[in-house]
C-alpha cells in the first residue's frame, strides 16, 4: 500500500490557497443558518497536546473567524466513534471531523452511507480496503470518497529538517529521539529526523549519532503510551546519560516529561512537535530548541473555510512544506545560538525539499 | 534412621528438579547470547554520571565471549553443586543466577557499544521512588491488617492536588503538603469505610481507584488543560547533592543526588523499619494485625491503631503521588500514574510485608524498567512492546519463585467485631 | 471486710439469646470460686462483662467494695481485674516477652521497646509462681500447656490480684492440670483470688472453695464441694438427671480393618511429627489414642484420612494398601471422618445445612444425577438426618454458622454416621460440648463400634478415652509407647506414658493395670 | 434445653421460607438507593462545576434565588441528556411504532430505539466481564485480570475471525466465538495455576497479567496480527465470523446481548444446580472444609480460574463480533475494570450482575448525548459509578442516610489477597 507520505501531493493544497482570492464573508456577518462543526477525538482525548488538541485548535479558530458552532465528542474506546459520529449525524452537523487513522473504517461507512454528509479525516487517507467496500471505486484509489476530505502530512520533510538542525547544534555528537507507539504517524517523525542527521553527516562528513531510532532495521525507543510523563522523563535521562543532547520526543503529553527533565538538569534540549511548543507550553522555551510543525490545525481550519464557502471538496490533501502545512517552528530563545550559516544550509535544503530535488527517501537511500 | 534419610529424600528430589533448572538456564544463556558475538568483542559500561563531578572512574570494559563463558559456568557450577550439596538459601541461589542472567543479557546487548551503568542503577532507583512509596502505604496499613488498593487512586488524586496547589501558591513545599494531605484524606474515607461501616477492603479500594480516575480526568479536562500555566505548571524539586557523600564513586551518584522526594522515601524506609519493629507502636500494629482480639483484651484501641495506620499510609501514598508531578515532570496529566500503585502492592507482596523488603522488590521493578529502556536505545533486536513487559513478568517469576508463600498478617483484610 | 468482688444482677441478651439474665456472683479474698454450667450458659459472656469487653444491659459491679464502671478492658486490669480466656489471646508469630508486655510496654530512653528489661521480670514471675517459660521463645512453637502459662505470666505481668480463668483445663494431660492447681494454690497463698470457670466436676470438687452453677444465663446456686456430689452437680448444670458412665457391652472383634506400619508424617513446618508409628484396628473395637495435644495425633488422622502427605511406611484400610491417599479415595474406602477441629475442617459454615450434611457424597446417587445436584432429594435427606440425629434447628436451610456448637457436631456426626463405614477416625469427638451432647455422641460412637465397625479415637481427655476403648494406644512424641486393654488400664500409668516417662520406668512407679474395674466419672 | 431452642427460633425466623422473596426486595433496595444517591452526588459536581451556576452565585447578592433556577438547568440538561442518550424518549418511541404501523416505515421507529438499543449493546461486553468477575469472588479469587483477558478474547476472536476465509457462518461465527473464549481463558489459568501450584497471589499476578496483554497486544497489532496497509489495526473480520445485527445500521444491537443473557443463565445453573458449582462455592466459603470433604481445592482454583478468563475473553469477542468487527490500539475502555465494580454491585451473582451490567450500560452510552448536548466532560460516568460502589459497598452508610433498616446479612466477597 502507498503510504500518504509518498503519495504524490495532488492540486488539493493549491485548492486550498485559492479561495483566499474569492471574497471571504466578513466575520460580522454570519451565515445564517449557523454553521455546525463536530470532531471525534481518539482515544487520545481532547487534551492530547498532539492531533487532537491541535485539530481542536482549528475548529476554534474557525469558531472565531467564521463564528460557527464548534464541538468535539472524547471516545474512550473503539466501539464509541461510530457512536460519536452517529451523535454528530442525528444532530444534523454540517461538517463532521474525525481525527486519527483509527477512525478511518467508521469514517468511510458514515461517508458512503450518507453520501451528502461532509466529512474530513486527520491523518488518514483511503488506501485500505474493507469488507464490502467495492475495491477501486470505492477505495484503493485516492479519490474514491468525494464526501470525505483526508488531511494527510509529509511530516518527515520538516523532521528532516529537524534532524539536520539537531545534527548542527549538538555539543555531544549525539542526537535522540522517541515515540509513544511504533505506529506510521509517529514513525515518520522519527525517520525524517534520523534522515536529516544522516544528510549533515553526509555534507559535513561529521559522525553524529541518532538514539532511539533506526529507519534500516525499524527499531527504536518507544514508551509504550501517550500518558505516562514520567516515562518521558526517564527516557530523557536515559538518553542523556548515553550522551545525547538534543531530545526529539514523539509521543504527546509524555515529551513534556522529557521537557521537564531538560528544563531541571539543564543537560539537553528539545525539538517539540506537532504545535509550537512555544506557545502550547511556554514553561520549557528555553530548553526548546525548536518545534516540528505538523499544522493539523491550519488543515482542519481550511477545510471549515471551504465548506463555509460552499467549495469543499473530498479526496486526500496532503500538506508539505510546500504549503507550510508542515515546517520548523522559529527557534525563539535559540535564534542567537542557531549559527548564521546553519539558518542559511536549512533555508536551501527547505527550497530543495520543496522543488523535489532532495527527498528524505533518497537520503536514506531506499 | 528411616526418619534421616527420609527428612533428607523428600527435599532432594526438588532439589534434583531446581538442580536441572539451573542447568537448563544456563544452557539457554549459552544459546541466546553466545552466537550473536566476535571473538574481542568488548562492552564498555560506564561508571561515571556526566553530571556528577565525583572522582571519575575508569569505564569498565569487559571482553565479551570471556565474560559470557565465565557468567554461564558459574550458573552451570550453582546447578551441579545444588544438585549434589544443596545450598541452603534459595534467596542466595535465586539472586546469584538472576544476577548472571542479567549480566549476561547486559553484556551480550552492549556488545561492540558503550552503556552508562551507573546511569541506569541511578534512574532505576528513581523509577522505585512512587513503587516504593505505594508499596510502603500497603506495608503499614496492611500491618494493621486493613487491606488498601486504593493506592493508585490516592496517588493520582494526591498528584492532580498537589501541582495545582504548587502553581496556584508557587510553593512547591505547600504543594507537597497539601498532596500528602489530600492522600491522608481518601485514606482516611478508606479506613472510614471499612472500620467504621465493615465495607469490603478490597471493594471499598476499586471504589476509590475508579473514583479517582474519574475525578482527576474529570477536573483536568474541564480546568487545568485550559488554564495551564496557570494551574498545571509547579516546576519540580531541584535535585540536592548530599555533600560529601554524593562525591563517592558509584554509591554517591545513584544515593546521593536525588530530589527532595526520593530522599524522603529512603527515610521513611528506614524509619518505618524501626517503628514497626523496635517501638510500642509497631508492637502494637503488628499485633492488631495478627490477632486483633488479643490486642483489644490487652486494652489496645484496635480501631484507632487501624484509622492511624490506614491514614499514615495515605500521607506516604499521597507523597507517591506528589512524586509524579512535583518529583518528576511539574504538571499533571490523565491517568499519569500509569498503574505503578498496583505494581507498588506486588512489590509489598514479595517484599513480605516488611518496609525493607517492599524497597528491595521496589529496586527490582525500577531496575527491569530502566533495563528496559537502555535496551531500546542499544536497539536490542526485541520489539520496544515486548521488552516493555520486563517489570510485569519479573513481578511473576519473583512472586511465583521466590514468595509464593508469602505470609500476609493473619488478620489481614478482615474487619474487627468487638 | 467486704467480698473482694461483687456482680449484682448482671444481664446481657444477644440477639436471640439472654445469655445472662440477673446473674450474682460473690468472690472473697484468697478464694478459689468456681464458675460451674454448660456450653451456652453464660460463663464466658459473664467473665467477658467482668473485664469490660461486653457492656451489661443491667447489673452493677463492685470491686473492694466500691462500685466499678467497667468500659473496656482497661479499666478491667486498672483494678487488678486480670484474664485468662477460654480461646487463648496470643499472638503466634511473637515471642513470650512480646505478647506479654503488649499494651504495657517498657520503653527505653522513651520511645525504644525494652525486651530484655521484660524479659528479666518475666523470668522472676516464673520463678515465684513456678510458671517456667523461655522469654524469647516464639508463641506458636510452644505447646498449649506452657501457652497458658504465658497467658498467666500476662495477667501476673500487670499485677492482677483478681484472676479469672475460663476452661483453662480443656487442653490439658492429668498432669498438667495437677501442674496447674499447684500453680493456682500458689496464687492463693499469696493472696491472689481466682475464678475458675470449667465444666469438669472431678477439677471442681478436687479446687473449688466454693461452686457457683450456671444454667441458660440465670444463677442455679452456690454451693461448697463438701455439700454435693457430682451426680449432683451435674444435674445441677444439666437440670435433669444424666448418666455419666458409658455402659457397654465387650467387643465382638472382627478382622483388622486399619493397619498401619512405620509411618512417617510431616506437619505444616516440614518437622517429622509422627516417626515411624505402627498401629492396628479391629472390626468392632474401638482403640483409643491417649495424648498430649501436639505429640503428632493429629498429623497421624491427616495422614490417615488423605489430608497430609504421607512421607513413607503403609496404610493398608480393610486390606486395601492406600498410595498417595487423597480424602475423596478414603472416604470411598468406607471411612468416616469426625475431624478435630469442628468449624475449619468438619463444616462449611456459611452454607445450609442440608448441603453440609451432603458434604462428602454430593456427587454420588442419589444426591446428583450425572451434574446436576438433585436438591429434593438433599433436603429431604437432611430433614430425616436432622430428625433422626436431634440436630436443634429450626430448619435444614439455615446456615450452619447459626447452630451452636454442639449441633453444629451432631450435623457432622449425623453425616458421618448415615454413610455405611466400616472404619470409623473421630479425633477429639465432644471438645467443647457439654455433658448433654456428650452423652448423646458417646453412645453413637459405641453403637458403631456393636454394628462392627472399626473405631479410633483421638482425644487429649484421658476420660473420654477411657471411657469409649477397648484398647488404649498412647501417643509420644510422634510415636505409640505402649497399648494396654482399655478394661484394667490405670489413670495413672497413661498419664505417666503421656508425659514422657517411659513405659519401663511408669510401670516402676504405678501398676500398669488398676485392680479390679474402675468408675468412669468426668 | 427447651430455652435454647426457642432462642434458636427466634433468631432464625427472618430466615424462613415465605420471607425470602421479601428479602430479595430488600435486596434490591439497597443498589437502587445507592444508584440514586450517586446520581445525586454526581449532579452536585456537574452543579459545582457549571458555568451558569458560577454565573448566578456570581451576582449572588443581587439575586440569591437566582442559583436555584441555574443549578436546576445544569443539572435537568446534563441528566436530560444522559437518559434521553440511553432510553430514547418515549414519546417517540410511541410516535415511530404509530408510523411503523401506519406505513411499514421502519425508519422513524429505528431511529427512536437507537439510543436504548445502543444502551445494550454498551451492556453485553459488562455482563460477560461481570460474570468473569463474579465467578472468581465465588471460589474466593478476585480476578483483577479481567481487562487482560477481554483483551486476548477481542484479538482470539479476531484472529479466528479475519484468518479464515470461506467457511459458512454457522462453522466461522462458532469458532470466532470459542477462539475469544480460548485466549481468555489462557490468560486466566495462567495466575490461577500459578496460585494453585506455587499459593502465588493471584491479585497481584492478574494485575501483571494485564500489562503482559497490552504490551503483547501492542505489539501483534503493530506486527503479527496488522492488517495489510500502514494502520497498527487487524484486519476486519469476515462477515461469516459476526454476531448477525438485528437492524440496519447504525443500529449495532446484535445477538452478542442474547448470548449473554444465556451465558448468564447458564453461569447460574453452572454455579447453583451442578455438583461443579456446589465444590466452587464450597471451596470459596471454606477451602479447608472443601479437602475434608474429598474436593480439589487447588483444580478449583484452575478450573475458576480459566473459566473466568474465557468469561472475561466471551466479553472481548462480544465486541469484536458484534460490534466493532475489528480491534484496534486501547481497544477496551476499562471493561474488565468496571466488571469488577459490577460483579459486587450484582452481589456476584447472574442476575445481579445482569442488572447491574444494565445500569452501566445506560450510563456510558447516555454519557455520549450528555457530552456533546450538556458538554460535560465523559469522566463523570466514573465518578458516578465510584460513588455508586461506594454506597452499595456500605449499605450502612444508605440505612444511615435514608434512615431505612435493611436486615440482610452481609457477604464477604473477597478475602484480603485470596487467601
Ligand atoms: N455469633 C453468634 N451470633 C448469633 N447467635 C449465636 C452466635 N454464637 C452463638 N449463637 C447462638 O447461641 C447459641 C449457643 O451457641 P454456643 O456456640 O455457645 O453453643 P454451645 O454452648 O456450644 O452449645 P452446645 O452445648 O450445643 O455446644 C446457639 O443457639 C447459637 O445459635
Ligand atoms: N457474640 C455473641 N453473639 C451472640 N450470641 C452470643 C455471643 N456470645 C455468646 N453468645 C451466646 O450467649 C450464650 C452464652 O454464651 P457463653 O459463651 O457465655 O457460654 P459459656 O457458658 O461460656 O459456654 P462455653 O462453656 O461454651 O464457654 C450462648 O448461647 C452463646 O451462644
Ligand atoms: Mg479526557
Ligand atoms: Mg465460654
Amino acid at each position: 500500500q502507498p503510504k500518504p507520505v509518498e503519495q504524490p501531493a495532488p492540486a488539493e493544497p493549491a485548492a486550498t490557497e485559492a479561495p483566499a482570492a474569492t471574497e471571504a464573508p466578513a466575520p460580522t456577518e454570519p451565515p445564517a443558518p449557523v454553521i455546525k462543526v463536530g470532531q471525534v477525538t481518539d482515544m487520545g482525548g481532547i487534551d492530547d497536546k498532539s492531533f487532537n488538541a491541535s485539530a481542536w485548535k482549528g475548529v476554534q479558530d474557525a469558531v472565531t473567524e467564521f463564528g460557527i458552532e464548534g464541538k468535539y465528542l472524547e471516545s474512550q474506546q473503539q466501539s464509541d466513534y461510530a457512536k460519536n459520529i452517529q451523535q454528530y449525524l442525528d444532530e444534523g452537523t454540517d461538517l463532521i471531523v474525525t481525527v486519527g487513522f483509527l477512525l478511518g473504517v467508521d469514517t468511510a461507512k458514515t461517508a458512503l452511507a450518507n453520501p451528502d454528509q461532509k466529512m474530513a479525516i486527520v491523518d488518514y487517507t483511503f488506501p485500505d480496503c474493507w469488507p464490502g467496500a467495492e475495491v477501486g471505486v470505492q477505495c484503493g484509489t485516492d479519490q474514491e470518497l468525494p464526501n470525505v476530505r483526508g488531511l494527510a502530512f509529509q511530516t518527515d520533510q520538516a523532521s528532516f529538517l529537524a534532524g539536520y538542525l539537531a545534527a548542527g547544534m549538538t555539543k555531544s555528537g549525539k542526537v535522540a529521539t522517541y515515540g509513544g507507539l511504533p505506529i506510521p504517524t509517529v514513525t515518520i517523525f522519527m525517520k525524517g529526523f534520523e534522515a536529516g542527521v544522516k544528510y549533515y553527516n553526509q555534507q559535513k562528513g561529521t559522525n553524529v549519532e541518532v538514539l532511539g531510532w533506526n529507519t534500516a532495521t525499524g527499531e527504536g525507543s518507544f514508551t509504550n503510551n501517550f500518558e505516562s510523563l514520567d516515562d518521558g522523563r526517564a527516557q530523557a535521562e536515559s538518553f542523556v546519560q548515553e550522551g545525547a543532547d538534543i531530545i526529539l520526543p514523539v509521543a504527546g503529553p509524555v515529551g513534556l516529561g522529557s521537557a521537564a527533565y531538560c528544563k531541571e538538569t539543564g543537560s539537553c534540549l528539545i525539538i517539540g512537535v506537532d504545535a509550537d511548543w512555544y506557545d502550547t507550553a511556554p514553561e520549557y522555551k528555553d530548553i526548546l530548541l525548536t518545534s516540528v510543525l505538523k499544522k493539523i490545525d491550519v488543515a482542519v481550519f481550511d477545510t471549515i473555510k471551504d465548506v463555509v464557502e460552499g467549495n469543499f471538496t473530498g479526496g486526500t490533501v496532503v500538506y508539505t512544506i510546500a504549503d507550510g502545512g508542515v515546517d520548523i517552528a522559529p527557534f525563539h530563545e535559540f535564534d542567537d545560538d542557531v549559527s548564521a550559516e546553519l539558518k542559511a544550509e536549512l533555508e536551501a535544503i527547505k527550497a530543495a525539499l520543496i522543488d523535489g530535488s532532495l527527498t528524505v527517501d533518497g537520503v536514506l537511500g531506499q | 534412621m528411616a526418619a534421616e534419610n527420609l527428612s533428607t529424600k523428600i527435599p532432594s528430589r526438588k532439589r534434583i528438579a531446581t538442580g536441572i533448572a539451573l542447568l537448563v538456564i544456563g544452557l539457554l544463556m549459552s544459546v541466546f547470547f553466545l552466537p550473536g558475538t566476535e571473538t574481542g568483542q568488548t562492552a564498555t559500561f560506564g561508571l561515571n554520571l556526566s553530571s556528577s563531578a565525583a572522582i571519575l572512574l575508569p569505564d569498565m570494559t569487559l571482553p565479551v565471549q570471556t565474560s559470557l563463558y565465565v557468567l554461564v559456568l558459574i550458573v552451570v557450577f550453582m546447578g551441579a553443586y545444588h544438585m549434589a550439596r544443596g545450598i541452603r538459601s534459595p534467596g542466595a541461589l535465586f539472586g546469584v543466577v538472576a544476577f548472571c542472567f542479567v549480566a549476561a543479557f547486559l553484556i551480550w546487548a552492549t556488545r561492540g557499544r558503550s552503556l552508562s551503568l551507573i546511569g541506569m542503577l541511578t534512574s532505576s532507583l528513581v523509577r522505585a521512588t512512587p513503587i516504593a512509596l505505594a508499596a510502603l502505604c500497603g506495608v503499614i496499613s496492611e500491618r494493621a491488617a486493613v487491606v488498601n488498593i486504593g493506592i493508585e487512586g490516592i496517588m493520582l488524586i494526591a498528584a492532580e492536588a498537589s501541582v495545582v496547589t504548587a502553581s496556584l501558591s508557587d510553593s512547591l513545599y505547600i504543594g507537597l503538603m497539601v498532596g500528602i494531605l489530600s492522600g491522608a484524606l481518601i485514606a482516611a474515607l478508606h479506613a472510614w469505610l471499612v472500620i467504621r461501616f465493615k465495607v469490603d477492603q478490597i471493594v471499598s479500594g476499586v471504589a476509590i481507584n475508579i473514583f479517582a480516575t474519574g475525578t482527576t480526568s474529570f477536573l483536568s479536562s474541564k480546568y487545568l488543560q485550559h488554564q495551564s500555566d496557570l494551574l498545571n505548571n509547579s516546576g519540580t524539586f531541584p535535585i540536592i547533592s548530599i555533600p560529601l557523600l554524593s562525591k563517592i564513586p558509584i554509591i554517591g551518584p545513584i544515593f546521593f543526588e536525588n530530589n527532595l522526594i526520593v530522599y524522603l522515601m529512603m527515610i521513611i524506609v528506614i524509619v518505618m523499619h524501626i517503628v514497626l519493629y523496635y517501638t510500642p507502636w509497631g508492637l502494637r500494629t503488628r499485633a492488631v494485625g495478627e490477632h486483633p482480639k488479643a490486642a483489644d483484651t490487652l486494652g489496645i484501641n484496635v480501631y484507632l491503631m487501624r484509622y492511624v495506620n490506614v491514614i499514615v499510609g495515605g500521607m506516604i501514598a499521597g507523597l507517591g503521588g506528589a512524586y509524579f508531578t512535583l518529583g518528576s515532570v511539574g504538571r499533571f496529566d490523565e491517568v499519569m500514574t500509569a498503574g505503578k500503585g498496583f505494581i507498588g502492592l506486588a512489590a509489598m507482596i514479595f517484599g513480605n510485608w516488611n518496609p525493607l523488603g517492599a524497597f528491595t522488590s521496589s529496586l527490582i521493578f525500577g531496575f527491569a524498567d530502566s533495563l528496559q529502556v537502555k535496551m531500546q536505545i542499544l536497539k536490542v533486536p526485541i520489539p520496544s512492546s515486548i521488552l516493555g513487559m520486563a517489570p510485569y513478568i519479573v513481578t511473576m517469576i519473583v512472586l511465583t519463585g521466590l514468595v509464593g508463600q508469602a505470609i500476609p498478617p493473619a488478620a489481614d483484610g478482615q474487619p474487627y467485631e468487638k | 471486710m467486704p467480698p473482694v468482688l461483687q456482680l449484682k444482677g448482671i444481664t446481657k441478651a444477644f440477639p436471640g439469646v439472654l445469655a445472662n439474665d440477673h446473674i450474682d456472683l460473690e468472690l472473697n479474698e484468697g478464694e478459689i470460686h468456681c464458675l460451674l454450667g454448660e456450653n451456652g450458659a453464660g460463663k464466658t459472656t459473664l467473665m467477658n462483662i467482668l473485664y469490660g469487653l461486653y457492656k451489661p444491659d443491667a447489673g452493677e459491679i463492685y470491686v473492694r467494695g466500691q462500685k466499678a464502671e467497667i468500659e473496656n478492658p482497661n479499666d478491667a486490669i486498672q483494678r487488678g481485674i486480670g484474664m485468662v480466656h477460654q480461646h487463648f489471646m496470643l499472638v503466634p508469630v511473637m515471642t513470650v516477652t512480646e505478647n506479654v508486655m503488649l499494651g504495657v510496654e517498657e520503653k527505653r530512653n522513651g520511645v525504644f521497646l525494652d525486651r530484655a528489661k521484660v524479659a528479666a521480670r518475666i523470668r522472676e514471675i516464673s520463678h515465684d509462681y513456678g510458671l517456667e517459660v523461655d522469654p524469647d521463645a516464639y508463641i506458636k512453637d510452644l505447646p498449649v500447656g506452657i501457652q497458658q502459662r504465658v497467658e498467666i505470666i500476662k495477667v501476673l505481668y500487670r499485677q492482677a490480684d483478681i484472676l479469672i480463668l475460663d476452661e483453662p483445663t480443656a487442653v490439658l494431660t492429668p498432669q498438667e492440670v495437677e501442674g496447674l492447681f499447684k500453680i493456682l494454690r500458689s496464687l492463693v497463698a499469696k493472696g491472689k483470688s481466682l475464678i475458675f470457670i470449667t465444666h469438669k466436676l472431678k477439677e471442681v470438687m478436687a479446687l473449688a472453695d466454693r461452686i457457683t452453677v450456671l444454667r441458660l444465663g440465670r444463677t442455679v446456686g452456690t454451693v461448697t464441694p463438701s455439700e454435693v456430689t457430682p451426680e449432683r452437680l451435674a444435674s445441677m448444670m444439666v437440670g435433669r438427671e444424666v448418666n455419666l458412665t458409658v455402659s457397654k457391652k465387650p467387643p465382638k472383634v472382627g478382622d483388622v480393618a486399619l493397619e498401619v506400619k512405620d509411618l512417617y508424617v510431616e506437619d505444616e513446618r516440614h518437622q517429622v511429627a509422627v516417626r515411624g508409628l505402627s498401629l492396628d484396628v479391629r472390626a468392632g473395637e474401638v482403640l483409643g489414642i491417649a495424648g498430649v495435644q501436639g505429640n503428632g495425633q493429629t498429623q497421624l488422622v491427616y495422614a490417615l484420612t488423605g489430608l497430609a502427605p504421607v512421607l513413607s511406611g503403609e496404610i493398608r484400610i480393610l486390606g486395601k494398601p492406600v498410595r498417595k491417599p487423597t480424602p475423596r479415595k478414603i472416604l470411598e474406602l468406607g471411612v468416616g471422618h469426625v475431624p478435630e477441629d469442628r468449624q475449619r475442617h468438619g463444616l462449611i459454615l456459611s452454607f445450609p445445612i442440608h448441603d453440609n450434611m451432603v458434604l462428602c457424597t454430593y456427587y454420588q446417587a442419589p444426591f446428583a444425577r450425572g451434574i446436576n445436584l438433585q436438591e429434593k432429594v438433599i433436603v429431604a435427606n437432611a430433614e430425616t438426618l436432622a430428625k433422626q440425629f436431634d440436630v436443634r434447628t429450626p430448619n435444614v436451610f439455615v446456615p450452619a454458622s447459626s447452630l451452636s456448637g454442639g449441633n453444629q457436631q451432631k450435623v457432622i456426626v449425623a453425616r458421618e454416621f448415615s454413610r455405611p463405614i466400616k472404619l470409623l477416625i473421630a479425633s477429639q469427638p465432644t471438645r467443647g460440648l457439654d455433658v448433654g451432647s456428650i452423652e448423646y455422641i458417646h453412645s453413637r460412637i459405641i453403637e458403631k463400634r456393636d454394628e462392627g465397625a472399626a473405631v479410633l479415637v483421638v482425644s487429649s481427655e484421658l476420660d473420654e478415652i477411657l471411657a469409649l476403648s477397648d484398647r488404649i494406644a498412647v501417643m509420644y512424641r510422634g510415636q505409640i509407647v505402649d497399648i494396654v486393654p482399655a478394661a484394667q488400664a490405670s489413670k495413672e500409668y497413661l498419664g505417666l506414658l503421656m508425659a514422657g516417662i517411659s513405659p519401663a520406668d511408669a510401670a516402676k512407679s504405678v501398676a500398669p493395670v488398676a485392680a479390679g474395674e474402675v468408675e468412669r466419672v468426668f | 434445653m427447651s430455652a435454647k431452642e426457642k432462642t434458636e427460633k427466634t433468631e432464625t425466623r427472618p430466615k424462613s421460607e415465605k420471607n425470602r422473596s421479601q428479602a430479595f426486595w430488600q435486596s434490591l433496595l439497597v443498589p437502587v438507593l445507592a444508584v440514586f444517591t450517586g446520581l445525586v452526588l454526581g449532579g452536585i459536581v456537574i452543579a459545582a462545576t457549571d458555568k451558569g451556576v458560577a454565573a448566578a452565585f456570581g451576582n449572588f447578592s443581587a439575586n440569591p434565588v437566582g442559583i436555584f433556577p441555574a443549578i436546576w438547568k445544569a443539572v435537568a440538561t446534563a441528566y436530560g441528556a444522559l437518559f434521553y442518550g440511553s432510553l430514547g424518549s418515549p414519546r417517540e418511541i410511541i410516535e415511530g411504532l404509530r408510523v411503523y404501523r401506519s406505513s411499514g416505515d421502519m425508519a422513524l421507529l429505528l431511529k427512536a430505539i437507537y439510543p436504548f438499543t445502543e444502551s445494550l449493546v454498551t451492556a453485553t461486553p459488562y455482563i460477560f466481564a461481570g460474570l468473569a468477575v463474579a465467578l472468581g469472588f465465588r471460589c474466593g479469587l478476585f480476578n483483577i485480570g479481567a481487562e487482560g483477558q477481554f483483551f486476548m478474547g477481542a484479538l482470539g476472536s479476531a484472529f479466528v475471525g479475519y484468518s479464515l476465509i470461506g467457511l459458512p457462518w454457522f462453522i466461522h461465527l462458532p469458532l470466532a466465538i470459542l477462539g475469544g473464549a480460548v485466549a481468555g481463558a489462557v490468560w486466566g489459568a495462567i495466575p490461577g495455576y500459578l496460585k494453585a501450584k506455587f499459593g502465588a497471589h493471584e491479585v497481584v499476578n492478574t494485575i501483571m497479567m494485564n500489562w503482559i496483554a497490552f504490551r503483547l497486544s501492542d505489539w501483534l497489532l503493530t506486527g503479527p496480527m496488522k492488517a495489510s496497509g500502514f494502520r497498527p489495526v487487524t484486519p476486519t473480520i469476515q462477515r461469516a465470523a459476526e454476531l448477525p445485527r438485528f437492524f440496519p445500521d447504525p443500529l449495532r444491537f446484535n445477538w452478542g446481548f442474547i448470548l449473554a443473557l444465556l451465558v448468564a443463565w447458564l453461569v447460574y445453573w453452572f454455579l447453583f444446580k451442578t455438583t461443579l458449582g456446589f465444590e466452587i462455592r464450597a471451596v470459596g466459603a471454606n477451602p479447608d472444609g472443601a479437602k475434608y470433604a474429598g474436593m480439589s481445592v487447588t483444580r478449583n482454583f484452575v478450573l475458576v480460574m480459566t473459566l473466568s478468563g474465557a468469561l472475561a475473553g466471551l466479553a472481548g469477542a462480544s465486541q469484536v463480533l458484534g460490534v466493532d468487527h475489528w480491534v484496534g490500539q486501547g481497544f477496551s475502555a476499562g471493561y474488565g475494570f468496571d466488571s469488577i465494580a459490577l460483579a459486587l454491585l450484582g452481589k456476584s451473582h447472574p442476575l445481579g450482575v445482569v442488572l447491574s451490567a444494565l445500569l452501566f450500560g445506560v450510563l456510558r452510552s447516555g454519557a455520549t448525548r450528555m457530552q456533546s448536548l450538556a458538554g460535560i466532560p465523559i469522566d463523570i460516568i466514573s465518578i458516578i459509578q465510584g460513588l455508586v460502589i461506594i454506597f452499595v459497598a456500605a449499605p450502612a452508610i444508605i440505612r444511615w442516610i435514608f434512615r431505612i433498616r435493611v436486615s440482610e446479612q452481609e457477604t464477604v466477597l473477597t478475602r484480603g489477597w485470596g487467601k
